[in-house]
């Protein structure tokens, strides 16, 4: 949660609004934290096949306590179901369906998204080291980069950036930004506004984001 | 042609003849594939300036079972290779982090998908590759890349392991193994990429020729050594799975 | 969820939109794996200008079934990539070989490791890699080497595929495949590689859901049309089998 | 067969000597022709694994007609059975098994043999292309490589000789070559002369041999 007044939307409900643009017949990779939230979004009649890093292709909802099978879980850890026509591969196959361009989106977290397009997700400034995980392979080729994050910092600053100031994950791969203030897309000059989440105004948000916001998609 | 069997009578037998100074992976991913038993058995028989290799150190869940990180807790390991050395939130903290602030282990940090291509690559004889993955960060800093079609790539070397431990489902006495569901994860690659792949099995052991051969996961050719996980609480099995026992 | 099936209706149809110029792989080691209703469904379509990739350009063995050499010999072949341009012994000739003398035809010889090695590098977005095989010999002659740890190795490029021709024993509607034995050989690396795999199933087409995803060979992701094999005399199996059947 | 009057060894014969010195554990790979015959050869309370190119590990004996399974062939395209403990992989796994070293021995026909251990068997002078298929990635990788050929061409010229006129497979790799006529072991200057067929004397040897002979292993 933001550490302001302004909520916006939730998490299930940003998690909601990515899966939305989920096309008929994408592979979708879904990252750690919020972005698992959208397997459990409903997508109707739309034909999306979830693909986790561990190799476990064609994964659903999470499965509630006492029926868990103990052997599967997703790449956040969850124990998740599998959905008809799932099948597993060991961890080179599943990174080979990810670098062979076969992702047609990945949607993950982040610290700060640059107006660029550019995203950091695995070192905070003051860490020797960090937490890359996939993220690296993913998004250097996934075919879209999708990424939800919390509109500001729990102390108020900006997430949304001219430029990374945290090493960054890859460049100029992000294409749609969902946060709690409404869904955002980077243009190179800052973010174009397509959607704001209930109770924000467009001078909320661009008071909170650190890059010029345009309305319109 | 007779068929020896692979299995061993424990785990301590199965890893006292690891010496000081050895690359050892570790199989498993967030649980499924994890050798417990094995780790638990390495921290008893106390081989030191270990190189681990491992998605994670471990230690990010409660309660703990043997982890990467507790061989790091212990002083046995000089290198841990993994795809992370913190958390994925910053507010995490990992157990292992301490000691790396600290500099009193050392880390290669390496994306997951290059994790798993290197150890392939050192199960495949395939000394060195390409991959588009990490190229403009700040781990390509300095290291060599190569534009191929028009696109960048850096250059990454196979990662050989002295030993692969490793959990299966099931296994044969000629060490044939499947596993079952995210339990596979890296173990295959892992078993590959070693000279000596010990395996924690769940289900007794079968004679050779029990598994049909269409449905074997990892050949024989890459194991030597497999122990059956006995009954908790002397055999160590998932932490889920160990709360639901009780 | 829907889950659309990938079945189609013929060999014909599925087979119908591939275009002059297209690099296709053919999968099939010695029989078992071959695609012989496909190659046959191409050769009725006529497409030119073909890239042939196999292990062989078939031919050795009486009677013959459609492959690589009958595509050749109907001028639809401009150039084939293979581990055999010649047999293995000089004294048999293939049909290919004598397209191949007279320059009717390109061909580029790899060996087979390292052909399947391409392929699957292009399956799994590994532009190149470095390997020991053929060090040496004529084939690396001018080539790009590389000294690893005191060992040359050469270079070697991916082999992307625009299609691949596969047989597998059996199939789900989500195009989940299984190979019989050796059926499986060059077939999941071929899909990998290739943009468009084209299946042909000796099996009833199963729902998705049938088969264990433990058991799966390969997975759908790789697989966009499935067709039955239809029994003989419509449908081509191998040569022994429809010798039995007589 | 020579074409000269000696005849040596049989096929069967060059197979089962080489067979001999497997050894216990071993994982052999066997090429196209004579040496597939080695399966065929009782090899007692040894422990010796067949590893076929194309992936099928673990296979013995052909199967006489009738009986074969139609899915199921060796390297040769023969149709052979399994053991107990067999297991499948697809090609790329199993040339990942050859270049990593763990073929124990692999064991080729040739067209010649070097003193200095290089062998010849993937082209003929005259011809365009050739065929390789797995010779080279076997040669470079496995721990030992055999040769089985026989001594001369249908012509009586020697096989066994100083330097390969014919573009090789691999250099410095043969340790040990079957022919009708015995066994022998390149030595850098020669062969070493390590058993003569029965019939066979060393002097008959000698005059069919490129190369010269030394006495004992």
């Amino acid at each position: 949660m933001s550490a302001t007044d302004i909520k916006g939307w939730d998490r299930q409900q940003m998690a909601d609004r990515l899966a939305r643009e989920f096309q008929d017949g994408w592979i979708v990779n879904l990252g750690v934290g919020i972005p698992t939230l959208c397997s459990n979004t409903d997508i109707g009649d739309r034909d999306i096949l979830y693909h986790a890093e561990n190799g476990v292709i064609g994964y659903g909802p999470v499965l509630p306590a006492g029926e868990e099978d103990l052997h599967l879980v997703n790449a956040g850890g969850q124990n998740v179901s599998l959905r008809p026509g799932a099948a597993i591969v060991h961890h080179a196959d599943s990174f080979g369906i990810i670098r062979s361009g076969r992702i047609d989106v990945t949607v993950m977290g982040a610290y700060e998204v640059s107006a660029g397009g550019d995203f950091a997700n695995w070192k905070v400034g003051r860490a020797k080291g960090g937490g890359i995980g996939g993220a690296m392979d993913l998004a250097a080729c996934a075919k879209r980069v999708f990424i939800i994050l919390e509109h500001t910092t729990r102390k108020g600053e900006p997430r949304l950036v001219p430029q990374c100031s945290l090493p960054v994950t890859a460049r100029g791969v992000v294409t749609l930004v969902a946060t709690n203030y409404g869904l955002f897309a980077p243009t190179g000059e800052g973010f174009a506004v397509i959607e704001l989440a209930p109770g924000i105004s467009l001078d909320a948000a661009r008071a909170a984001t650190g890059a010029p916001l345009m309305e319109g998609r | 042609m007779a068929q020896r069997s692979k299995q061993v009578a424990g785990f301590a037998a199965a890893v006292a003849d690891i010496p000081d100074g050895a690359v050892i992976a570790f199989g498993g991913f967030a649980g499924p594939g994890t050798p417990y038993n094995l780790t638990k058995a390495l921290l008893d028989q106390g081989a030191r300036r270990l190189t681990c290799i491992g998605n994670t150190t471990g230690g990010a869940h409660q309660p703990r079972l043997p982890d990467i990180g507790m061989l790091v807790e212990a002083g046995q390991v000089a290198k841990v290779v993994c795809s992370f050395t913190a958390a994925t939130r910053p507010t995490d903290v990992l157990p292992f982090t301490k000691y790396y602030e600290a500099g009193e282990v050392e880390a290669e940090l390496v994306p997951q998908g290059t994790l798993a291509e290197r150890l392939r690559a050192a199960g495949a004889g395939i000394p060195a590759f390409y991959t588009p993955a990490a190229v403009g960060t700040e781990l390509a800093e300095g290291r060599e890349t190569r534009v191929i079609n028009g696109r960048e790539y850096l250059l990454e070397y196979a990662l050989p392991c002295d030993v692969a431990f490793i959990r299966a489902w099931r296994a044969d006495a000629a060490g044939n193994l499947q596993f079952r569901l995210a339990q596979r994860n890296f173990c295959p690659l892992m078993a590959m990429a070693a000279k000596l792949t010990i395996v924690e099995v769940e289900e007794d052991i079968l004679p050779a020729g029990a598994l049909d051969p269409d449905q074997v996961h990892l050949s024989g050719i890459f194991v030597q050594r497999l122990v059956k996980v006995p009954p908790a609480p002397e055999g160590l099995w998932t932490v889920r799975r160990q709360e639901r026992a009780k």
